[in-house]
């Protein structure tokens, strides 16, 4: 629009940002649609947040819990507040920040999660799914009763790709293997994700994972309190429960900021929807800490076989974003 | 057969694990709804005592304190409500829901103070299972009822003290009267506002232990909004189960088993949406509500500030 | 010093207290409390754009707050509004979705009649239980909240999901369906003069008619009421009715004009929230509309001074509980300042 | 010493005064009575003592001490005990858990229940107060009740007992009995301060009288320098004029009728076929002891509740399965004995309360829209005509006195012109000025064609009233006889006590009660 070019050329006006490689005064936002404090998801974006600003030296500026009837206002907000790289955290980021993006043509936007794009705004999609590969091929391998289990917090793409990867690994491996899945259809309940792990564990799984953020801690607990394997999500959750957590999918969110921090520097920024996964370093799992040993030697080669086949591009985990059953 | 009472005994035992914290927080809130004063602020006492409960046995790593601080927290709401409630004689809706929020954001604030921004989640002990000799070794009930922590056993107790002194003592008459016809029980001499606040701080006690249940027997760590609406399902569970002790128990349960029920559905591998299961807890409870007809009785001064002086 | 402007000394009083307690919880962040201020007031009147959000945020609290107002008023304590929102939301989005072709003039009135009646069913069922059976409906709303949500949920998978896309959410509803943008580069749109006529057909309706007053007076005495040939039962129902019927409007006006498509958390609890706006605005609609500009006004504001002084969120639900609270004890507080108060 | 004395006392509400500079003195063992019209300040003057208001000024000393109550728990601890106005009573707990209600005995908090209903058996039926310990209070009869609220004064063992309008429900054989109490109470040294409309009364009890007229107390007096002329002078500023009934007899037509009604409620029938029929311009009176089907009679021809049995005839036209509303439309008024629960819209103003009934009406609806102008015009009239002491008509009627409250229900009502009417207590709880006012305005819309059914269990007032008289018992017409002037007294007693007047006499059921 014609009101909000002034403001946005304001913005850009003070901070430099033509010297490329010079950070000095690059302003960088951060949407999070949930608690930033929630030891997973969100969290880990902000600490990308917090890194991107040790390393470069930009201003940053965060929004924790917005609402999708909000997200719109706080991308034009920070836009109009002269900030050159606005990311949203989450799918539903997407179209505001296209839409947004094309009043502040001099600015920058992200969302990850998404499949928007444009002359200036950016998806960026972590595979998750890769990570969760190996976790099925993890768990399947260490059931002794043939039954593990998968809690999901919502039906939706991000979350299923994990599920349904989480689902195909676990058959590679023991085909006789059954994964219950649950959807628990909340991120923060944590009792009810606990309640779900314990309902599958009552029907004999006894190796769980989950993908539900801050409920999916829920599942661990059921895990250590039953004496059983799991593991853990978003990052390495194996403090939580040294026993239970066999190891971990981890998303480098901080990688991901900093990289497209870089790529402002650096005057590289595209539009576009952009996949990064283990090969890209953003999507890893954690180290297996007190289960080095405990793994059969068989199984872990196996595990890590995959990961150099998935890294070196020999193998693609297939990524399907609605829930098969 | 014995497998038909496996299939029961987890039933049950999931049923109950979720009954715990509603009907401990729907024991106090009976209570104070029986003497007239309603608290949708139920989720802000739950959730003070599941971050009080949490954060104090962070400290000292001991859960007696754990649980006495987690009272404490829900003490703290109920009794703000009650002298909202009871001395401003403001509407008590409004101070439910406004301290739902207030409380929300107070204990997710400090506890990003105490522990600062995280990718960690600090954890403390949970309480242990006490083992009952002898009758833990029931077939069925024995596993459900007597391999339990204190939390459900104090459940048991509290269902039994709370029902007695309901319709057996003159406390009971009392609490009736002053929720029933609050100028009668004034002008025979009881003090109205005196057993009103009681009565909440009774409702802050339990609330504030089903809180801390959350943390330290459920989860053993403590996060944003933790309690994540069981406040209202045990409101719920207190009108479904009438205010009568042991239907209120009755009720949690039945939210319990629902969704005991959902997930064994979910993971049969229907192709349904799995919000067409999560929302069985809540169909279940209108549906049994459908058998309560014209049994609702509130008491007749629920949720109305009693001034002396007024007409 | 008349009582009048006691009144308004003491609601200043309210105003600082807030403001102080607020500046210790954002001064403990370490954040800048003047600068926290200053974002909290620039969100609210800083630009236009930023005022036509208070007015954004303002429209649904007014539709659904008057709805809530209209069932407290004959004893319904209406409780879903957060469920009847979400139910007009998914009757408008089924309406235009399937029958795309319709004109404007045809399709808006048309969407705005299937929220009105489908939000109304979603409460109307409480109040048909309550009515004829004595069932709480404080219980039957809160539940029909999750479950009007949980379906929601459903159908952004099912029927009302894009065929083209994989996200659970709706296709972009057609152009017809969209209500107009009233100032250009900003999100304001035409809900808002839904939500103003609303309340004066509201208060029309409550304080100028006898169908009005029928309503009002099954609220405060069942039993006269039927001693004078009044149903209470048929009342409450259509209060209810009403009731669910203005919150549908409220899901409605958010697709419409605000999102074009369905999707989950389409609502950040204004159901709830609308509660405290009519509580606040003691159930008339003035007062609602008041209340729900003050609290939308309150939230811009709060997430403004977010995004200036990086302060969490929680500091906006601590600011709006104080508030709240505050003006709920104002008269105990300032009992001193405002004399013996009226009758008490 | 007086035992009790109140000097000065001053309250107001909305800065209008209830009480101003009242004085009062009562000796031990006394009955002293406290007159004045609806609005004067009587009940305001004993919640004060009471400890329910807090006075604006003024001193009250209690055994010669200074005292100021802050709550009735601190007047009880000092053996003042109050039956109020409107009973103060738990309807859904018993009797007893009723009168032991806030008492600590012996086994708090789990007294044994048993025991208590000893004692209170005990002391009812030293003072020859029948009452069932065990029955739930929502099931009992007005009567029952004030029974009750005085068994819960007896109980506590008060000194000092407030009385405030006890009579107002009772039937005459229930208020002589009733006085019976109070004189025995007088015996043993307690004090009564009685608060009534009724002058006999008065002068058959009270050892003292102070009259209380516009919130001022204007005099106190032993009963001895008193006569009920002088009493009503005091209290309404003028005589009362004795009320003439139009004796014309033969009357045409049928204006309200019922036939055979029967109804059985929770088991019980509590009509048995109850046939009268109700000329135009005619009152009948019906008399009985309360609870022998006059509520389920009225609730009947007014289709409030269940559908009875039999029929209901409006001016020939059968009503017996219409709406109430129909019934309404149809001309037929209504005003109930309980007015707060049935009448009133309690946190509603005068001129919505007016429009309860009459929202229909041409002149104050059009096209579904209150005509507020007419509305509050004939608001203004009725409390202009009726003497309703208000501050406005936009406060809620909550805030009037009791008496005010019931004359709005008659003007309501009454303005609605009906064709026949059904009236239960009309004058109950109304100063004698009032009832008086009221009389009248029954007997001009008995002069205008309207069929009256009028219920009372004040004999006097049917007498002075009715053209025929029917008396009800067990849910049965007894008998029905001409109010010629000349009314056999001792068989309508007869009769209302279950017996016969005529040969035929009825056996067993009735009569044993
Ligand atoms: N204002 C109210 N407050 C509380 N409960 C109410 C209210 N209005 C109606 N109810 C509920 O409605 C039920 C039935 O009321 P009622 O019999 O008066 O309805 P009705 O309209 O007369 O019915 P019908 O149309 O079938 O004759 C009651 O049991 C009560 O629970
Ligand atoms: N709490 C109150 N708030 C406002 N006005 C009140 C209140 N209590 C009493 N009044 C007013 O004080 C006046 C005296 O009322 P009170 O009830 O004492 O009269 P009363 O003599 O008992 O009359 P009645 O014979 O009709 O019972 C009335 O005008 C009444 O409206
Ligand atoms: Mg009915
Ligand atoms: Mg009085």
């Amino acid at each position: 629009g014609c009101g909000s070019e002034q403001t946005a050329k304001e913005g850009s006006a003070g901070d430099g940002k033509g010297d490329a490689g010079k950070s000095d005064g690059l302003k960088v936002a951060l949407i999070l649609s949930g608690p930033a404090n929630d030891q997973g998801w969100n969290a880990t974006a902000l600490e990308g947040l917090k890194k991107a600003e040790d390393e470069f030296g930009i201003t940053s500026a965060y929004m924790e819990n917005v609402d999708i009837a909000d997200t719109e206002a706080a991308y034009r907000d920070y836009a109009a507040q002269g900030f050159d790289l606005i990311v949203g955290h989450g799918f539903q980021f997407g179209e505001p920040a296209a839409k947004v993006g094309k009043e502040f043509p001099d600015q920058y936007f992200m969302a990850t999660e998404s499949n928007s794009q444009g002359d200036n705004m950016a998806s960026y999609v972590m595979s998750c799914e890769e990570g969760a590969y190996l976790m099925g091929m993890l768990c399947a391998g260490m059931t002794k009763t043939n039954t593990i289990g998968v809690v999901g917090g919502f039906e939706q793409p991000s979350i299923t790709k994990e599920l349904e990867a989480f689902k195909i690994a676990a058959k590679e491996v023991n085909p006789d293997v059954k994964v219950l899945e649950i959807y628990i259809n909340s991120f923060v309940d944590a009792s009810l994700g606990k309640e779900a792990a314990m309902s599958m564990i009552d029907q004999g799984a006894d190796v769980l994972y989950h993908v539900a953020n801050q409920a999916g801690t829920g599942v661990i607990t059921a895990a250590q309190e039953k004496g059983l394997l799991c593991c853990g999500n978003s990052y390495d959750q194996n403090s939580i429960a040294p026993d239970s957590v066999m190891c971990s999918t981890v998303y480098n969110m901080p990688l991901v900021i900093t990289t497209a921090v870089q790529q402002v520097m650096d005057h590289k920024f595209e539009g576009g929807v952009f996949y990064l996964g283990m090969a890209d370093g953003v999507v890893d799992i954690a180290p297996f800490h007190d289960f080095e040993d405990k793994i059969p030697k068989e199984l872990m080669d196996q595990v890590l076989a995959k990961k150099d086949a998935i890294i070196s591009g020999e193998f693609e985990v297939p990524r399907i974003e609605s829930v098969t059953k | 057969m014995t497998e038909i009472l496996a299939v029961i005994t987890t039933y049950l035992a999931a049923s109950l694990r979720m009954a715990t914290p509603l009907t401990l927080a729907g024991l106090g809130e009976s209570c104070s709804e029986k003497s007239g004063v309603i608290n949708i602020g139920l989720e802000a006492i739950m959730l003070s005592g599941s971050f009080c409960g949490f954060i104090v046995t962070f400290w000292t790593s001991n859960l007696f304190l754990g649980i006495l601080a987690g009272i404490a927290g829900g003490i703290l709401v109920s009794m703000l409500h009650a002298v909202l409630s009871i001395k401003c004689c403001a509407d008590q809706n409004m101070i439910g829901l406004a301290l739902n929020f207030l409380f929300l954001g107070l204990t997710s604030f400090l506890f990003l103070k105490a522990f600062g921004q995280t990718t960690v989640l600090p954890t403390c002990d949970t309480v242990n299972v006490i083992r009952i000799p002898l009758l833990s070794e029931i077939p069925v009930l024995g596993p459900v009822l007597f391999t339990q922590n204190i939390f459900v056993y104090i459940m048991f107790i509290a269902i039994g003290v709370f029902w007695f002194v309901f319709y057996k003592t003159d406390w009971g008459i009392q609490l009736t009267a002053v929720g029933e016809h609050p100028r009668a029980a004034d002008t025979a001499g009881l003090n109205v506002f005196g057993i009103r606040y009681g009565a909440c701080l009774i409702n802050g006690i339990f609330g504030g232990m089903a809180g801390a249940y959350i943390t330290l027997s459920q989860l053993g760590f403590f996060m944003e909004n933790v309690t994540a609406g069981k406040g209202y399902m045990a409101l719920v569970a207190v009108i479904l189960g009438r205010r009568n002790p042991i239907g209120v128990l009755l009720a949690a349960m039945l939210i319990g088993f629902a969704d005991a029920l959902q997930f064994n559905l979910q993971t049969m591998g229907i192709a349904v949406p799995s919000q067409a299961f999560s929302m069985m807890p809540y169909v279940a409870a209108v549906i049994v509500l459908l058998f309560s007809v014209n049994h609702s009785s509130n008491p007749s001064a629920l949720g109305i500030p009693y001034q002396r002086n007024k007409r | 010093m008349n009582s009048k402007w006691r009144s308004v000394l003491s609601f200043a009083g309210v105003g600082a207290a807030c403001v102080g307690i607020s500046a210790i919880f954002i001064i403990l962040t370490g954040g800048n409390a003047l600068r926290a201020f200053a974002g909290f007031f620039q969100g609210i009147v800083g630009s236009a754009y930023n005022l036509a959000e208070v007015l954004v945020k303002a429209t649904p609290l007014i539709l659904a707050g008057l709805g809530v107002s209209v069932a407290f008023k004959s004893g319904f304590t209406n409780i879903g509004a957060e469920g009847q929102l979400y139910m007009g939301a998914i009757a408008s989005t089924f309406i235009a979705m399937y029958l795309p072709g319709l004109p404007a003039v045809v399709m808006i009135p048309l969407c705005m009649a299937g929220a009105f009646i489908l939000g109304g069913l979603w409460a109307f069922i409480p109040g048909v239980l309550k009515a004829k059976f004595g069932i709480s409906e404080v219980i039957n709303t809160i539940m029909f909240n999750y479950i009007a949500i949980n379906l929601l949920g459903v159908l952004v998978q099912t029927v009302l999901k894009d065929p083209n896309g994989y996200f659970p959410m709706s296709p972009t509803l057609p152009d017809a369906s969209a209500l107009p943008v009233l100032v250009r580069s900003t999100r304001l749109h035409a809900g808002i003069f839904i939500a103003i006529a609303g309340a004066v057909l509201i208060y029309l309706l409550i304080y100028k008619t006898t169908a009005g007053f029928r309503m009002r007076a099954v609220g405060v005495n069942r039993r006269a009421c039927s001693c004078a040939g009044i149903s209470a039962g048929r009342n409450l129902m259509l209060s209810a009715l009403i009731s669910g019927g203005m919150a549908g409007i409220a899901g409605f006006s958010e697709v419409a004009g605000l999102h074009h498509k369905l999707l989950e958390g389409i609502s950040p609890d204004y159901g709830y929230l609308a509660i405290i706006v009519a509580l606040l605005g003691r159930k008339h609609p003035v007062g609602v509309v008041a209340a729900a500009v003050g609290i939308a006004a309150l939230q811009v504001g709060s997430l403004s001074m977010q995004r200036t002084a990086n302060v969490p969120s929680s500091i906006a639900s601590i600011i709006m509980g104080t508030l709240v609270v505050l003006i709920l004890a104002r008269k105990t507080i300032f009992r001193k300042l405002l004399g013996k108060e009226e009758g008490i | 010493m007086p035992l009790l004395t109140m000097r000065n006392i001053d309250k107001s509400f909305f800065g209008k005064f209830a009480n101003q500079k009242v004085n009062l003195d009562v000796e031990a063992g006394e009955v002293h009575a406290l007159l004045g019209e609806n609005g004067a300040g009587k009940t305001t003057l004993m919640n004060i003592l009471y400890g329910i208001y807090t006075k604006d000024a003024g001193e009250i000393y209690y055994d010669g001490q200074p005292v100021e109550f802050r709550s009735p728990k601190e007047a009880i601890a000092h053996k003042i005990g109050m039956v109020h106005q409107h009973f103060m009573l738990v309807p859904t707990l018993t009797v007893s858990q009723n009168i032991t209600l806030g008492l600590r005995e012996k086994g708090y908090p789990c007294s044994n229940r048993k025991q208590l209903n000893q004692k209170i058996t005990q002391i009812s039926s030293q003072y020859g107060l029948a009452i069932d310990p065990d029955a739930k209070v929502n099931t009992l009869s007005v009567g029952e009740q004030q029974r009750v609220e005085i068994m819960k004064l007896l109980y506590r063992d008060a000194r000092l007992l407030i009385l405030d309008e006890p009579t107002a429900v009772l039937t005459p054989q229930e208020t002589k009995n009733f006085f019976r109490v109070l004189k025995k109470l007088r015996e043993d040294g307690r004090s009564v301060i009685l608060i009534t409309h009724h002058i006999p009364e008065v002068m058959d009890i009270a050892d003292q009288v102070t009259v209380l007229r516009d919130t001022r107390s204007i005099i106190t007096a032993p009963i001895t320098e008193l006569t009920e002329e002088k009493l009503s002078e005091y209290m309404i500023g003028r005589q009362l004029k004795p009320i003439e009934r139009p004796m014309d007899t033969a009357r045409e037509g049928t204006g309200l009728e019922v036939r055979e009604l029967k109804m059985i409620r929770k088991g019980v029938a509590r009509l048995n076929g109850i046939s009268f029929c109700i000329a135009p311009g005619e009152i009948l009176g019906i008399a009985g002891v309360d609870g022998n089907g006059q509520k389920e009679l009225v609730e009947a021809i007014m289709g409030i509740g269940k559908t009875p049995g039999g029929s209901v005839l409006l001016y020939g036209e059968e009503i017996k399965n219409l709406p109430i509303r129909s019934r309404i439309r149809r001309g037929l008024g209504y005003i109930s004995d309980d007015r707060q629960q049935d009448e009133l819209l309690m946190d509603m103003n005068l001129a919505e309360n007016m429009l309860l009934k009459m929202y229909e009406d041409k002149t104050m609806n059009r096209h579904g829209i209150i005509h507020k102008k007419s509305l509050y015009a004939k608001t203004q009239a009725a409390i202009e005509n009726y003497d309703i002491k208000t501050y406005s008509l936009e406060i809620p009627i909550r805030l009037l006195s009791g008496g005010n409250q019931q004359k709005l229900v008659l003007a309501r009502e009454l303005a609605g012109e009906p064709r026949a009417l059904v009236v239960s207590q009309p004058t109950r709880g109304l100063d004698i000025g009032a009832s008086e006012f009221i009389r009248e305005q029954l007997l001009a819309g008995k002069k205008n064609g309207c069929s009256i059914l009028l219920i009372s269990a004040d004999l006097e007032e049917i007498l002075a009233l009715s053209d025929r008289i029917a008396v009800i018992h067990g849910g049965r017409i007894m008998g029905i006889v001409p109010n010629t002037g000349e009314v056999d007294m001792t068989a309508v007693g007869l009769m209302m006590a279950g017996r016969d007047s005529m040969a035929e006499r009825e056996e067993g059921e009735d009569a044993d009660e």
